[in-house]
């Protein structure tokens, strides 16, 4: 819409070309974490598409993954890649090769505190799993007093604040309890907090944040960006301790591997949550674009490459950081990206 | 205009509890007729059927024929709408429209039929009929205001003269005087006089002398005890009635002192 | 029967019976002409300083109760309103009777129950003006949408860089329309249903099945309403119109999903008002040969119109603030789309609630609270301006005021 | 007999549309009924492995479904007499001229949507309840409901409360419209009797508007039952307990907000299924109050 | 029981309307006085101050003193509802609570006073009201069935017997045989002249017969025209007015003819 478009046209080569051209609107919907992220590449695609506008739903990943499969989302934002069976579905409205999820941001999940006088605290994956379970409930507990010499921890009551709807941030929390503190932790890998564990919940990343920084003595996991002023404990990673950062972030997917059985192009990783690695911080949640292998017509194909050319090129990971916060994708893994998003075609 | 009536064999129900039986008789149009009975013998109820209102109330049926001009109006298929704006009535206790000034109350039977009718016309129509029934004068200035906001006199007034102007070919009047000071009774009974010359008119009262001086003929209703139904006992000229009654109970009633 | 009248008649009545109560006996006297000493009708009558009295015992010893479990305003209020209350009934009872200590207790209870209704009224209505005001008065506010808005402008604003962007113009539009349609769906249906269930279909087994039903919608989670019409309309687009798939998504399956929410309570609401218009008036009206259909639009719809224009308020404003029938059957838009029948809507509960659980910017969130609060303030008052709307409505159809 | 045709015809036509309606809404609902029933059979016959809870659909719905109960009864207990009071206080204790914009202010409670009624609850009063609780605990902490308090104030109270102030409108609203409809002429045959004004209400205004205010009653239920958003915020959910000012308990309707986003497959079922049974239990209330609202109908107060 | 009542100087308005102007009456305990007058001149507006149920219509309000045994019942602080419970009232249209059985509308005021009855205390004063406004007969089957299913006539009586089931010492009576037939209108009379040794009655009434044979004193109002207050013109000894009024006005109106 304004001459700027082309100057600022910097942007990988094939996007620009085929975005100039393309017009109309792509529907999407999925993870409401997303949201943010989405809203920043809206206004940033309209610099190299700026015909094609892109509306999204932030219904929830699960509702998004359904719309998807249905056929009435072009692409779905999710907290997850596609399960097994949802690939199988996938394959009635993407054809024979079904669908790739493509990584389109990370974001590292804090387990955020609030307590008065202590802004720097240490923990292990054990003790994060018994104060999450309830069997650590003061913030004195010896076994937090004990890896945090120097701090002085008040009495205070340890307030767990979890999420209470299904979520991916959820998820890839109790994933990395279930790999790193197997002992501690007995409930499983679950998108919904177990209702035994009786604490505080809130709806939301938000709605947990806003929660534990009006509580003191809480402490609660949540996406980094939006922690706002709550104190961030740092993780055992081997035999140090690792703060989330987005550094730390990006190299723990980058040495990620990739999700066997999918298709070539299908950038779906598992993490590996019990790296030794000194500088990785373990408890990541990777969001994804699904997108089909091929769709019904050229437009959507053009529209849907121009998004997501868009989105993992160094322009929208730019943007998506300095708007909501995400961590980039590394430059390798961008251009993986790149790479498959260019294999999607027209329906034969 | 006028329309004679005539009630073949009817049983009145209210469900299943019969209130009027059997009764037969003739009205003439152009004529003044008067039931009269003691209270709950069933004047209303019959009186009610007469337009077809009694079947508004739930449960409430009869059987046997009324004629309008010969034609049955309990007939399937007869509309009951036509009947009643064929045979107009007065109510028992006064209900004009409280959502309509005295004016529009008048004019109810047109308006809520949505008749259109010019300013002029109307006004003549309003002031015709609430002369007639001896209102205009205490309301002329007023009529846009409610109708509610009247004695029960006037309001017994105003929905007299509500019903004379949609002009019906009948009008049936329950107890149109009882509230009513002699002057106004006066008026209301120069009104039946003068409406008989086109219509019928079929009038409730329990004001001897009244029937007595407007009626042509007279029917006297009775109850032989609680529960039972009403019957018509007799009727006949009301010279006859109030002079020569061929009935005990009708002698016994009409001799009785007089309200 | 009459609708201004009413209220006011015994109010009228309660006003010189609430005088009563607290008028001293010595007065009585002051009647003109009358020089004996204390009328024989206020004999027995307790001094009018009783009720000051009571108050202040009871303050008194309020405080003294919460002096021993620890002293706080509002226990202390709530302690002192309950002593009052009985004592005033004890009080009574003794110097006067039981009638009127009931007829006192009850008028106490009464107030004190629209007191205490005030408390979460203001203490919303403050929550949400002085959050919201920020956000209102922001220039552009109503004249502009979220197009364009990041988290880098909301960052900036946050930070005293720029005025706070971003409004509620397409929020604004896709209420006004989606509620507009809903209205206009449920409205009639609902008022004709219940028109049918009061005067028409005596009481027949229809009927029964048309109440039974619209008793079970009442309490239909709202976001399986959503979810309903979401599937019907993509059977509808879908399989009947052969509409490509996604083209369900539109204001108007909100619509939809908003009317299952509404029609009850027009239903229901209106055949209550229309139950209560005395017969007499049907029967004077069709006694002048009027038919039925006109007598129930021109006398009993008039003589009802006070309550049935609440209860379609009230439905408005059921569903006007839903937020998750619209999520799941409208979208979520940034732009203003004026198309109910193409492409997704926004709406002014689903903003707010996006902004508040996913702000913009989610490391600096307050442009997004502000927008979010600003907007529940339109909210309340644009179903302020609806319910005053359906109040002129009211008043001028509704029966003129009068005596007996 | 001669029948004016075009009347006839424009009752006919109207009564017609009248019927329309009702048959759509039958219709509407024989959708929605059908819907949801389609919808739910997979949950409610499915073995025990892949439903969420493990063991039987039943197991998990009844739990929060005792909860929604909880939720919706207190909502209603703490409701109903203050919003009789304030309809009465409306229609006839108030001067006249009060009376009005009290009125009007009352149904601004029922403009403000359940977003911001949700926002209020977590933001304003669940803190201001957590004195309370505590206060609760220490004092009457041996009856079951009054447990381990909430630090938070997100509790099943302090959703019921602010409930109560959602549904306290809806029932102001409608029960204020019908006691003002109460003849005029029963109210004086009340006074005339040497009735005090409370008397008079419950021998005049209170009889004849019992259908009315069940109705208001009812409507505010369906909406205690139904409300997604406002508790979704408010309650801190958890497992079924007694205890009502402790985290805990979770409501069909919550339930279903807070996790069909992300649920999938039999999950979803399970979830329509639990609306299911919302439907079933407002219907069976409803149905009592149908019942006790017939009993006295020969006694109405339209004739 | 009985109580005298004397109006000073009333004067009536309905908003800022004047309906009744300038009454000065001496009722006398243990009589019966009879008001008459034109439709619209005032007697009911009058009659209600008399018990303070005029102030309840919105806007409505008196100047000057209502004295009842002496003591002003418009006096601040005093309790309309004791004046009611002193002063009953029967309206002249027939009000009876529709959510109520027959037998509950008798005794609806007479449960006010809130002492227990046993079933056979109430059973009698049930019979003793409906026996004396002559409805018992009609009744006594169905006690338990709604007021509302009665005729015009039964329901006027169902109003008197409730009014008389409390035995007020004033018995304010509003047209109150407008709707009876000959027979119930005698036997209300019997009643009034019963009641009258132990109460006091005021009774309105358009029958100047009726006026005549149960009042001792009789109370002319009457109106100047359209928009005018009504005013007492003349008070005095029944025999008096209906032989020898002293006002032309009254020998117009009570020589005109009779209703
Ligand atoms: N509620 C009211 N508001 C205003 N004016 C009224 C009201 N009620 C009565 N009036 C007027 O006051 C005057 C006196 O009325 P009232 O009812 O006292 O007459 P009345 O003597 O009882 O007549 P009737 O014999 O017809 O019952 C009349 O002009 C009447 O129109
Ligand atoms: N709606 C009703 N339901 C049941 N019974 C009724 C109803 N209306 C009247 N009745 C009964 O039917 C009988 C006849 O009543 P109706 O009203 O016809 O009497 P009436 O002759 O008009 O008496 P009145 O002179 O007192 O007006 C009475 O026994 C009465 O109780
Ligand atoms: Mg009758
Ligand atoms: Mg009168
Ligand atoms: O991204 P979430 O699923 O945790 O909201």
């Amino acid at each position: 819409n304004n001459p700027g478009a082309s100057s600022s046209g910097a942007a990988s080569g094939s996007a620009a070309e085929g975005g100039s051209q393309v017009e109309g609107t792509l529907s999407g919907s999925g993870a409401t974490s997303q949201e943010a992220a989405v809203t920043a590449w809206q206004t940033g695609l309209a610099a190299t598409a700026p015909n094609v506008s892109v509306q999204y739903n932030p219904v929830g990943s699960g509702a998004g993954r359904k719309a998807f499969l249905a056929g009435s989302a072009s692409f779905a934002g999710s907290d997850a890649a596609l399960k097994p069976e949802e690939q199988d579905e996938a394959k009635k409205v993407c054809g024979p090769d079904g669908a790739l999820n493509i990584p389109a941001y990370i974001a590292p999940v804090s387990v955020a505190y609030n307590l008065k006088g202590v802004d720097k605290v240490q923990m292990d994956a054990e003790t994060i799993a018994s104060i999450f379970t309830g069997k650590i409930n003061k913030w004195n507990d010896p076994a937090l007093v004990k890896q945090n010499e120097g701090v002085s921890l008040p009495d205070t009551k340890i307030t767990v604040v979890h999420r209470s709807d299904e979520s991916g941030t959820t998820k890839n929390f109790t994933d990395y309890l279930t790999a790193a503190a197997p002992k501690a932790w007995t409930y499983d890998v679950v998108e919904k907090w177990p209702s035994e564990i009786n604490a505080e919940s809130a709806q939301g990343t938000s709605g947990v944040v806003k929660l534990a920084t009006t509580t003191d003595g809480a402490i609660t996991y949540a996406d980094l960006a939006a922690t706002g002023n709550l104190g961030h404990v740092s993780v055992k990673v081997g035999d140090s301790y690792q703060e989330p950062t987005e550094e730390a972030a990006a190299k723990t997917v980058e040495t990620a591997k990739k999700v066997e059985g999918g298709s070539a192009n299908d950038m779906a990783v598992k993490l590996d949550r019990t790296a030794t690695t000194a500088g990785t911080y373990p408890i990541v949640l990777v969001s994804y674009h699904i997108f089909c292998s091929t769709y019904k017509d050229q437009n959507t194909v053009d529209m849907v490459k121009a998004f997501g050319t868009y989105v993992t090129s160094q322009d929208g990971q730019k943007a998506a950081q300095e708007a909501a916060g995400a961590a980039p994708l590394s430059t390798s893994l961008s251009d993986q990206a790149k790479k498959s998003i260019e294999t999607i075609t027209v329906a034969k | 205009m006028a329309k004679r009536i005539d009630a073949v064999d009817l049983n009145v129900y209210y469900g299943k509890f019969l209130a009027v039986e059997g009764v037969n008789i003739n009205i003439e149009p152009k004529s003044v007729t008067a039931f009269i009975g003691p209270s709950g013998c069933g004047k209303t109820t019959f009186l009610r059927t007469l337009n077809r209102m009694h079947e508004v109330l739930p449960g409430s049926h009869v059987k046997g024929n009324v004629l309008l001009d010969g034609d049955d109006i309990y007939a399937p298929g007869v509309d009951p709408v036509t009947i009643r704006s064929q045979v107009g009535m007065v109510f028992q206790r006064p209900n004009p429209f409280p959502t309509m000034s005295i004016r529009d109350n008048v004019l109810a039977g047109f308006k809520l039929n949505g008749k259109r009718m010019s300013k002029s016309d109307s006004d003549a129509v309003v002031e015709k009929s609430l002369r007639g029934a001896n209102l205009w004068n205490e309301v002329k200035d007023r009529l846009e205001k409610p109708g509610s906001g009247l004695s029960g006199g006037q309001q017994q007034r105003l929905c007299i003269a509500r019903t004379i102007a949609v002009e019906p070919a009948v009008i049936l009047m329950d107890e149109p005087c009882s509230a009513l000071d002699p002057i106004s009774t006066l008026a209301v009974e120069d009104l039946i006089n003068e409406l008989k010359n086109q219509y019928t008119v079929v009038i409730v009262t329990h004001n001897m002398q009244q029937a007595a001086r407007v009626s042509e003929k007279t029917a006297f209703f009775n109850i032989a005890g609680t529960g039972k139904p009403g019957k018509l006992i007799e009727y006949a000229e009301t010279s006859t009635i109030f002079n020569n009654p061929s009935d005990q109970a009708t002698e016994d009633y009409v001799s009785g002192r007089f309200g | 029967m009459i609708k201004e009248q009413t209220p006011s008649d015994p109010t009228k009545t309660a006003a010189g019976e609430l005088s009563a109560d607290v008028t001293d006996v010595k007065n009585a006297q002051q009647g003109p002409g009358r020089r004996h000493g204390r009328s024989r009708l206020t004999a027995g009558q307790k001094p009018r300083w009783t009720a000051w009295a009571v108050a202040g015992g009871a303050l008194i010893i309020a405080a003294a109760l919460m002096a021993l479990i620890g002293f706080n305003i509002a226990g202390w209020l709530i302690i002192t309103a309950i002593l009052y209350v009985v004592a005033m009934y004890v009080t009574t009872t003794i110097m006067e009777n039981r009638r009127k200590a009931t007829d006192g207790l009850w008028t106490n209870l009464i107030v004190g129950s629209f007191l205490i209704a005030l408390i979460p009224l203001i203490s919303v209505l403050w929550t949400v003006i002085s959050h919201g005001t920020p956000g209102l008065t922001a220039p552009g506010f109503f004249a502009s949408d979220m197009k364009g808005v990041t988290g880098i402008t909301d960052q900036k604003t946050e930070a005293g860089d720029l005025p706070l962007i971003g409004g509620i113009k397409h929020a604004l539009m896709g209420t006004l329309l989606i509620t507009l349609a809903a209205t206009i769906i449920s409205v009639p249906i609902g008022l004709l249903t219940s028109i049918y269930l009061v005067e028409y279909s005596n009481d027949n087994s229809l009927s029964k099945v048309i109440r039974f039903f619209v008793d079970v919608m009442t309490g239909i989670p709202s976001i399986v309403a959503g979810l309903f019409a979401s599937g019907l309309m993509m059977f509808i687009c879908q399989k009947i119109l052969q509409m490509p798939p996604g083209s369900n998504v539109m204001g108007f399956s909100a619509a939809v999903g908003l009317s299952v929410l509404m029609i009850p309570v027009v239903v229901r609401s209106t055949e209550e008002m229309l139950r209560v218009v005395p017969n007499e008036l049907r029967e004077a009206s069709a006694a002048l040969g009027v038919r039925k259909w006109r007598t129930t639009l021109k006398v009993v719809l008039p003589t009802a119109i006070s309550g049935i224009a609440s209860g379609i308020t009230l439905a408005i404003a059921r569903v006007v603030g839903e937020t998750a029938p619209i999520l799941v059957t409208a979208g979520v838009a940034l732009s203003t789309n004026f198309n109910l029948f193409k492409d997704w809507m926004m709406t002014l509960p689903v903003f707010i609630y996006r902004q508040l659980m996913n702000p913009t910017a989610p490391m600096a969130p307050t442009a997004s609270e502000e927008r979010a609060w600003g907007a529940a303030l339109v909210l309340i008052i644009i179903v302020m301006l609806l319910n005053l709307l359906a109040r002129v409505v009211a008043k001028i159809f509704a029966p003129k005021t009068a005596g007996r | 007999m001669s029948s004016g045709s075009s009347g006839r015809a424009g009752d006919k036509f109207f009564s017609g549309l009248t019927l329309a309606a009702g048959i759509v809404i039958l219709a509407v609902l024989a959708f929605v009924a059908g819907f949801l029933v389609l919808e739910s059979v997979p949950a409610l016959f499915a073995p025990a492995d892949q439903i969420s809870a493990g063991t039987s659909f039943f197991t998990y719905v009844f739990p929060i479904m005792i909860g929604t109960l909880i939720t919706a009864a207190i909502a209603l207990l703490i409701a109903t007499p203050i919003a009789l009071g304030v309809a009465l206080f409306i229609s006839h204790l108030a001067p006249r001229n009060l009376a009005k914009p009290v009125g009007y202010v009352i149904d601004l409670l029922a403009a403000i949507p359940s977003v911001v009624y949700g926002a209020w609850g977590m933001l304003v009063l669940g803190p201001l309840m957590v004195p309370m609780y505590d206060w609760l605990h220490t004092y009457l902490g041996w009856i079951p409901l009054f447990g381990e308090p909430s630090t938070t104030g997100r509790t099943l109270m302090t959703a019921s409360v602010v409930l109560a102030v959602m549904i306290l409108p809806i029932i102001t609203a409608l029960s204020r419209e019908i006691f003002v409809q109460t003849p005029k002429l029963h109210e004086e045959a009340a006074l005339a009797l040497g009735a005090t004004r409370w008397e008079m209400i419950r021998m005049s205004v209170l009889p004849f508007a019992r259908s009315g205010v069940v109705s208001a009653i009812m409507l505010g239920l369906g909406r205690a039952l139904g409300e997604t958003m406002a508790v979704t915020l408010v309650l801190s959910p958890g497992i079924l307990t007694a205890n009502l000012i402790g985290s805990g308990n979770q409501t069909i309707p919550s339930e279903i907000a807070l996790n069909f986003p992300e649920a999938f497959g039999m999950r979803q079922n399970e979830l329509i299924a639990a609306g299911l049974i919302l439907f079933i239990i407002t219907l069976l209330v409803n149905m009592v109050a149908r019942f006790i609202v017939n009993r006295h109908k020969e006694f109405s107060g339209a004739n």
